[in-house]
């Protein structure tokens, strides 16, 4: 048991087995249903835990079953793997508090948990997929396993947007499909390589080879919210807050994000892209992404749609450090996926208490709410703090690489993105600050009664999140901080 | 033109006339007819096979098939009728 | 007692005496019915076993050899054919003793046992037949049976649209047999065998015209599928779950097989093939995409995969056939098991809810949640998501089709794709949609013993494409298409 | 001959000032107004250098001529005053006043064509004092308090400015003892002398503190006059130190230094004080003042280190040449602009005048960027003390030239000057364009108008962005600040946002109606499709048609002779035996 070769298994089945029990479990169950939840979101850690420390021992999962001839299904756990589990494992065991809060007295909590379950288990999917194959697998599950999250309310005002969400979501799977096929024929495997499988493709055929990273990269765009692809984002914010949380800061757009990485890093390789010419386009479309979505959060009134342009603006920080093809700018990259995961979920479960305990779903009726939820709104303030990049919290960190890597590619014009992004960031966060902590309540609502009554569970995650992102950008050089580990896998990226 | 060549012409032309006729025809019964034409035109076809240039026996085997495919051809005529029928008293209850 | 209890005689005969024993008994026609199936699928799996240790297994009817008497052939493909027919035709049956267990419906219990084994017969023989007489009369026998099938609920438009399938059926029987007339006066004989050794002529191009127009007609392929969509929509849901997953299948199978044994399966034709499949995926996902019931939906679903599959026959051109029957023959049992499971589901849902107007199931309070659970299931294999088989149909037919160079298909298998996404997600979307919901709403409604069969069909028809790589090495066995050499 | 060169060159614009009192002769003489200095460009473009005339008849015996530096001098000046002249004839066309500004406007021209060729200090003072005294007309002549007030202003300094430069001029010839500009400037002058010379000019040149005339008269004068008192007249002055000063022979070194201050101070206080002005041509003439500090500094140097002058004289002509043309196309556009009434016209007249802004503002590679490197380079030459602040003053005069500019483009959107109301708009905008292209392209023509004078400029680095960038950047700042100040923050926001949200609002609607059209499509379209195939009986005809259709293809590839390497070999599996089992597990029936 101490070396147990299929440990990577057994993390994915903590959630994909959970499902089935949680869409058999009864309605009213509800206790033993929260007991399920949280023993596997906590076992889950815990096994996540163990993976990595053996990972970080040198030990090699590697798990294969042929699904055609040639194609394997595969799972493996290398280090970047490790990055994005660890992420996805902690923030959904505190996600799942928070949403047995949310939900308690709500419809088809079974439908919802076990949704909820097949999505982590599709996020764990695709960080640990060995190849491209089982990647398209997990994309495509995490795909359906949202949809229903989303709509779990099943607003009419959801239904006039509804065909944006779908198409985007289901047609950026179909092209990733087309991609991976494209790969497979191209290269004979859809393997992830560090140093990347299509270094004689890009000799031969370069237009093919182009042809592919477009599509490949249109294809995890969609998810990444990329800039022309990124409609379907401010939509699906009519979710409940939790899997706005969720889908802002683990699930979705990450997932997006992580594709890329695993394009550019494994499929092409850094060098081989770099080569192809392919690098500087994507990074400008992150920058065009970073800058047209602070613009459209600044005018967004409902919170909620505010902070999901800012996600828009905010993963394309992901992308950009990754197409800036330098060491440097990989660690900003990689450490801006744990840090703006910390940092938006903790404003995502913050907007949600707002909303419940408040009634507050508009920036404009954010006046004096600091006052009143004052431990909701410090957590929100320091992740806001932390996404405009003010140190030493978390965003601070990754900011500060990717201008740093920026500079050592050669691309100056990134300090002037980051800082104007920064200034875009300030001009839409503060604001709210301002309202919350300076800005005399009565008014605004109508009869709000005293203090709110929000549970602990309710209460508790957004300031564990916020707690992280202090620590995440305090104890940046400290051992097993989220930097460190990027630090490590950047080494494997970039062959060092 | 040996009297295989003109079984042979007839048996393609009725085949063709049935098929013209099922394609084209409305009336429900008219049809039925047409694919009957349409199964002795094939039948036709199939006897010509059978045919030897005396003073060899004729190949029995054709008329095995023949007799088979009026069979059924004859079971599918009673199914249509059957169904035409039964539809034309739902129909007429409903004008009633 | 002679000790050739063939297999192969089993699977065919067993039906045909269970139908008879149906028809005389009706009183006990599920108990005979579910009995007989179980033999049959029991024998499809001896034999299925013989297959995998020895190959392509002959056996002749009635001891005459070809080219005049009857052979039995079984190879990986029709025994792949054959488990399909016989398994899902189980569950439908299971799901039928539900289905059909209404006051109102004794009528109906009466003559689906019978019709259904006589259907069984019919599509057993199809898939061992190597004689194209053999096939005609074996099309003839399905046909009756299916009609008989379609209007078992006896109202108007099942009977009109039996009626015309009725029309199609036969005529495309007809056009067949005129086909057989040509071959045998060219060839002198009938078997396969014969087939391959004919010389080209003005004759075999009639007849492989012929026959080829008649299986298209049967099997609905775009513009001959005109018949289907009112006919399987009509149909009482285990019927519909008959005719779409297996029926259409038969003639698919008939055309699969003879284009490798006529002479000269041209270029142009297999483009016009191709074509045609590309027709029905466009049209048949646009009256999908309007379509106003449930039913009639999965009907043009059914429309659209029958086109697929052709672009899968057609996907790499006639240097690539020799390949490209495998995703057809991929294509066909993912849909085969995907479709059953979805008009069960489609069935449940209209038991539970009263109705299957699309517009309105977001309005009923009651849910058959694993009814639409399977709904669900099924449509993401027919849609083509990971990991079912259908993705894996789909992902062989555009891999052959990008190796080849052939990027039309695999856009519109691309625009298909999209288009089934569309309007399944009208459907799904309705389930999940509460809003509109006037009365207070139940929770978990409608479980029942009769989603078990559905379910596990929609579940099967994921799970398979976990064992993709097995069955593609099954159904190679006795190289159904030809050895490379 | 070359005499009666120089006298037409003068006698034109002399002539037609006369003949303009005669009432019949006033239409062709407005007509020939822009002509009026072609003459004398001609000469300076044409004539083989240097040109030496005398006429020892004429008063105390006047000298002409024409050398390298002078001849540039004519060039631009001329062409300022001949498109002036185009810009006045539309501009003076329903004035009362008219001939009388004519007249003004050509004695003005002739004096200041004049000074440029004389080669006497007599006929200079002669040519200098009508320029200015003349120009006293074209700076009242509104009439109105404002006009009144700054020509009292401006009369007050001339006469200033006459008397010092007179008394300068007395003191040099009688040390010099001679009355030629060329002895003059070989001459051990006394201190005193070129003190008051420095005087003098200094008035023309507005340095400070001599500059309280400048902005007031030329925001009082018609545009036209405007931008030849400020394009060209004041570069009289600069003649005038060129021309009279013992530069490069003789270190002046109290006087260099208070040139250079002065010129230093006049650089930034011009800002301080421009910025504040609300008439948007006051403001280009304390441009014209900032302007005038930096060819101080290069003149300052000059007497300070004798030795650099020789570097600094190329670049300082430039630099007069530079500002004429980019003072010039300004002020004109300003007239232009003040013209316009559509509201596109005026933008594309705005949008046109950024381009002499940023050029006089010093834009990477513009004149103004080029003339002020090469006076870098130059000022190296020169003490090494100063030099520091000296390129320090020289690059951040680059952006108080772009906050002025920014303030006079604010300033003409806000408050543009009056125009006559009978202007013909398009008239006035061929001299400005004429003038603007000169400005922007004078680094590419430089070489052919200046020869061997244009090395420094054509060496020079193409100069930072940044002065400009950040001065634009803060001018925006102040802009945007003053604004939200104005309407209020809330105000603000919503108007900055405005456009974003509009156009967010304006996809989303677009993507509804979209939607909602292809909603209709896709349930109309089907639907008739549906119809029509039905009434085709599709399925029918189909039938027939592939029956039809694939007999043909099959029969056509009957007919070719199938082409074998096209298609894999296969061998076929064993379809039947004669006996009756195949595989060893089957049992034998028989």
């Amino acid at each position: 048991m101490m070396d147990a070769p299929l440990l990577p298994l057994f993390i994915l089945m903590t959630s994909l087995l959970a499902a089935p029990i949680l869409f058999a479990l009864p309605e009213r169950s509800a206790r033993l249903r929260t007991g399920i939840n949280l023993s596997m979101a906590a076992l889950k850690v815990a096994l996540v835990g163990w993976l990595s420390l053996k990972v970080s021992q040198g030990v090699i999962y590697d798990l294969r079953f042929e699904m055609l001839p040639g194609l394997e299904f595969k799972l493996q756990a290398d280090p970047l793997a490790i990055l994005f589990i660890a992420l996805s494992a902690v923030l959904w065991l505190i996600t799942t508090v928070y949403s047995v809060g949310y939900l308690e007295h709500g419809p088809h909590r079974a439908r919802f948990f076990g949704f909820f379950s097949l999505c982590v288990a599709a996020t764990v999917g695709i960080a640990m997929s060995g190849n491209l194959f089982t990647f398209l697998l997990f994309y495509e599950l995490l795909t359906l396993a949202t949809y229903p999250l989303v709509i779990h309310r099943g607003d009419v005002f959801f239904f006039i947007d509804w065909g944006i969400y779908v198409i985007y979501t289901l047609a950026g799977g179909l092209v990733l499909l087309l991609g991976t096929l494209g790969l497979w024929v191209l290269a004979g495997t859809t393997d992830f390589v560090p140093g990347g499988v299509l270094a004689d493709v890009v000799a031969e055929t370069p237009l093919a080879a182009k042809l592919l990273f477009v599509v490949l990269i249109g294809a995890l765009g969609v998810k990444a919210a990329l800039f022309p692809f990124h409609a379907w984002l401010p939509i699906a914010m009519v979710a409940p807050a939790p899997v706005s949380a969720l889908l802002h800061a683990v699930a979705v757009v990450k997932a997006g994000a992580f594709g890329i990485m695993r394009v550019v890093y494994e499929v092409f390789g850094i060098e081989t892209a770099q080569a192809l010419g392919v690098t500087v386009p994507l990074a400008v479309l992150a920058g065009i992404t970073i800058i047209y979505g602070s613009l459209r959060a600044i005018t967004q009134d409902d919170i909620k749609k505010r902070l999901a342009y800012s996600t828009v603006s905010q993963v394309s920080y992901i992308t950009l450090g990754v197409a800036l093809a330098s060491p440097i700018a990989a660690i900003g990259a990689l450490a801006h996926l744990i840090h703006q995961g910390l940092m938006k979920i903790t404003m995502f479960m913050a907007a949600g208490n707002l909303a419940e305990g408040l009634g507050v779903k508009r920036v404009s009726q954010m006046d004096g709410v600091g006052r009143a939820m004052p431990g909701t709104m410090l957590a929100f303030s320091l992740a806001a703090l932390g996404m405009i990049g003010l140190p030493p919290l978390a965003g601070f960190v990754s900011k500060w690489y990717l201008a740093q890597g920026g500079l050592e590619a050669g691309q100056d014009w990134v300090i002037a993105l980051l800082l104007g992004s920064s200034l875009l960031n300030a001009i839409y966060f503060l604001p709210m600050l301002h309202r919350a902590w300076f800005c005399d309540a009565a008014a605004q609502r109508d009869g709000a009664p005293g203090r709110p009554r929000i549970g602990w569970m309710l209460a508790a995650p957004p300031i564990t999140t916020a707690v992280l992102v202090l620590v995440a950008g305090g104890f940046a050089n400290a051992p097993f901080s989220p930097l460190e580990w990027t630090r490590f896998i950047v080494a494997i990226e970039y062959q060092e | 033109m040996t009297p295989d060549l003109i079984y042979g012409v007839t048996g393609i032309a009725v085949f063709g006339i049935g098929l013209v006729g099922a394609l084209c025809a409305q009336e429900r019964l008219r049809r039925v007819l047409a694919l009957k034409l349409c199964s002795v035109g094939a039948g036709f076809l199939l006897v010509v096979g059978a045919w030897r240039e005396p003073p060899d026996t004729p190949d029995p085997v054709p008329h095995a098939l023949v007799i088979t495919g009026i069979v059924v051809m004859v079971s599918a005529t009673a199914v249509a009728l059957a169904l035409i029928r039964r539809l034309q008293t739902l129909e007429a209850e409903d004008d009633a | 007692m002679t000790p050739d209890l063939d297999p192969m005689i089993l699977a065919i005969f067993l039906p045909l005496f269970g139908a008879i024993a149906a028809f005389m008994l009706p009183r006990a026609a599920a108990l005979i019915g579910l009995v007989t199936l179980a033999m049959t699928t029991g024998a499809v799996f001896w034999l299925a076993q013989r297959v995998l240790a020895s190959g392509a297994v002959i056996v002749p009817l009635g001891g005459w050899g070809a080219p005049l008497g009857i052979d039995l052939r079984a190879d990986g493909l029709s025994v792949a054919m054959l488990l399909l027919t016989s398994a899902v035709g189980f569950l439908v049956s299971v799901a039928a003793l539900d289905s059909l267990k209404g006051a109102d419906q004794a009528r109906q219990r009466q003559y689906f046992w019978p019709l259904w084994l006589l259907l069984l017969t019919g599509m057993n023989g199809v898939y061992l037949s190597t004689d194209i007489f053999n096939l005609y009369v074996m099309i003839e026998v399905i046909a009756l049976a299916a009609v008989g099938l379609t209007v078992l609920s006896g109202t108007k438009a099942a009977l009109r649209a039996g009626l015309e399938y009725m029309y199609a059926s036969i005529l495309g029987a007809l056009l067949f047999l005129m086909g057989v007339g040509f071959v045998y006066m060219q060839a002198g004989r009938l078997d396969f065998a014969g087939l391959i050794a004919a010389e080209p002529s003005a004759a075999m191009s009639a007849a492989l015209a012929l026959m080829i127009v008649g299986l298209l007609l049967k099997t609905a392929l775009f513009p001959l599928h005109f018949w289907l969509p009112a006919a399987h929509a009509n149909a009482t849901a285990p019927a519909s779950a008959l005719l779409s997953g297996l029926v259409v299948k038969a003639a698919l199978y008939i055309f699969l097989r003879l284009t490798t044994y006529m002479p000269l399966p041209d270029e142009i034709l297999i483009t016009l093939i191709g074509a045609l499949g590309a027709g029905a995926v466009l049209w048949g996902g646009l009256q999908a995409l309007r379509a106003e019931r449930l039913k009639l939906l999965v009907a043009w679903s059914t429309v659209v995969q029958i086109g697929l599959i052709f672009i899968a026959f057609a996907r790499a051109g006639q240097v690539g056939l020799a390949e490209s029957w495998k995703a057809a023959a991929l294509l066909i049992l993912a849909h085969g098991v995907a479709k059953a499971a979805m008009f069960l589901a489609a069935g449940r849902i209209k038991d539970e809810i009263g109705h299957d107007r699309i517009r309105d199931l977001d309005r009923a309070p009651v849910r058959p949640t694993l009814a639409q659970f399977t709904f669900a299931l099924a449509a993401i294999s027919l849609i083509g998501l990971p990991p079912s088989l259908g993705f894996i149909g789909k992902w062989s037919l555009m891999e052959g089709a990008m190796a080849a160079g052939y990027w039309h298909w695999v856009a519109i298998t691309m625009i298909g794709t999209f288009m089934s996404v569309a309007y399944f997600s009208r459907v799904l979307s309705a389930f999940l949609r509460f809003d509109r919901v006037r009365a207070p709403v139940g929770e978990h409604q409608g479980w029942a013993l009769a989603d078990a069969a559905p379910l596990t069909l929609a579940l099967t028809a994921i799970g398979l494409g976990l064992m993709a790589a097995p069955i593609l090495r099954f159904i190679e066995i006795g190289y159904p298409f030809g050895a490379a050499l | 001959m070359t005499l009666l060169a120089f006298a037409f060159a003068l006698g034109l614009p002399l002539m037609l000032a006369l003949a303009l009192s005669w009432p019949q002769a006033r239409g062709l003489v407005w007509r020939m107004m822009p002509a009026a200095p072609l003459p004398a460009l001609a000469l300076a473009l044409l004539a083989p250098m240097p040109l030496q005339t005398q006429a020892e008849w004429l008063i105390l015996g006047l000298h002409f001529g024409l050398d390298d530096v002078a001849r540039i001098f004519v060039i631009f000046t001329g062409l300022l005053w001949g498109a002036a002249g185009a810009s006045a004839r539309h501009w003076m066309r329903a004035d009362p006043r008219a001939t009388s500004f004519g007249v003004m406007f050509l004695m003005a021209q002739t004096g200041n064509l004049g000074l440029l060729m004389a080669q006497d200090a007599l006929s200079f003072y002669a040519f200098f004092a009508l320029m200015s005294f003349a120009s006293y007309g074209l700076v009242l002549h509104n009439r109105d308090t404002q006009a009144q007030g700054a020509a009292r202003l401006y009369i007050s300094f001339v006469v200033l400015g006459e008397l010092a430069l007179f008394a300068g001029l007395a003191l040099a010839a009688t040390q010099a003892g001679s009355f030629l500009l060329a002895d003059l400037r070989e001459a051990p002058l006394s201190g005193m002398a070129v003190a008051l010379m420095i005087l003098g000019f200094g008035v023309k040149l507005g340095i400070m503190p001599l500059h309280f005339w400048l902005p007031p008269a030329h925001g009082a004068a018609p545009v036209p006059a405007s931008a030849v008192l400020s394009g060209a007249m004041i570069k009289a002055g600069l003649f005038g130190l060129m021309a009279l000063l013992p530069l490069g022979n003789i270190a002046f070194e109290d006087h260099g230094t208070v040139l250079m201050a002065a010129g230093m101070v006049t650089i930034f206080a011009a800002l301080l004080l421009g910025v504040q002005h609300s008439s948007a041509k006051a403001v280009l003439g304390f441009s014209s003042v900032s302007q005038m500090g930096i060819l101080a500094l290069g003149l300052g140097t000059a007497l300070l280190v004798p030795a650099a002058w020789a570097m600094i004289l190329p670049v300082l002509v430039f630099l007069a040449a530079h500002h004429a043309f980019a003072k010039g196309a300004l002020f004109l556009g300003t007239g232009a602009f003040a013209a316009q009434s559509s509201l596109p016209a005026r933008i594309a007249v705005a949008a046109a005048l950024l381009a002499p802004a940023l050029v006089l503002a010093g834009l990477p590679a513009s004149s103004g960027a080029l003339g002020k490197e090469a006076l870098k380079t130059a000022l190296g030459e020169g003490s090494t003390v100063w030099l520091p602040w000296l390129t320090v003053a020289l690059s951040l005069s680059g952006m108080a030239t772009t906050l002025l500019m920014a303030r006079f483009v604010w300033l003409i959107w806000a408050a543009p000057p009056k125009a006559p109301a009978t202007t013909a708009p398009e008239a006035l905008l061929l001299p400005f364009a004429t003038l603007a292209t000169f400005a922007l392209t004078l680094p590419l023509t430089w070489p052919l108008i200046a020869g061997a004078f244009s090395e420094p400029i054509t060496a020079a680095p193409s100069g930072a962005l940044w002065p400009v960038a950040t001065a634009a950047a803060f001018a925006a700042g102040v802009a945007i600040f003053a604004h939200a100040q104005r309407i209020g923050p809330t105000v603000f926001l919503a108007q900055l946002f405005g456009p974003a949200r509009s156009l967010g609002a304006r996809i989303d609607r677009m993507i509804t109606a979209r939607r909602r059209a292809a909603r209709r499509l896709g349930n109309a379209l089907p639907r008739r499709l549906g119809d029509t195939a039905i009434r085709w009986r599709l399925g029918q005809t189909a039938t027939a048609a592939l029956i039809a259709g694939v007999f043909a293809v099959e029969l056509g590839a009957n007919m070719r002779s199938p082409d074998a390497t096209e298609i894999p070999q296969v061998e076929m599996p064993e379809l039947s035996t004669g006996v009756e089992v195949q595989g060893p597990l089957l049992p034998t029936s028989e």
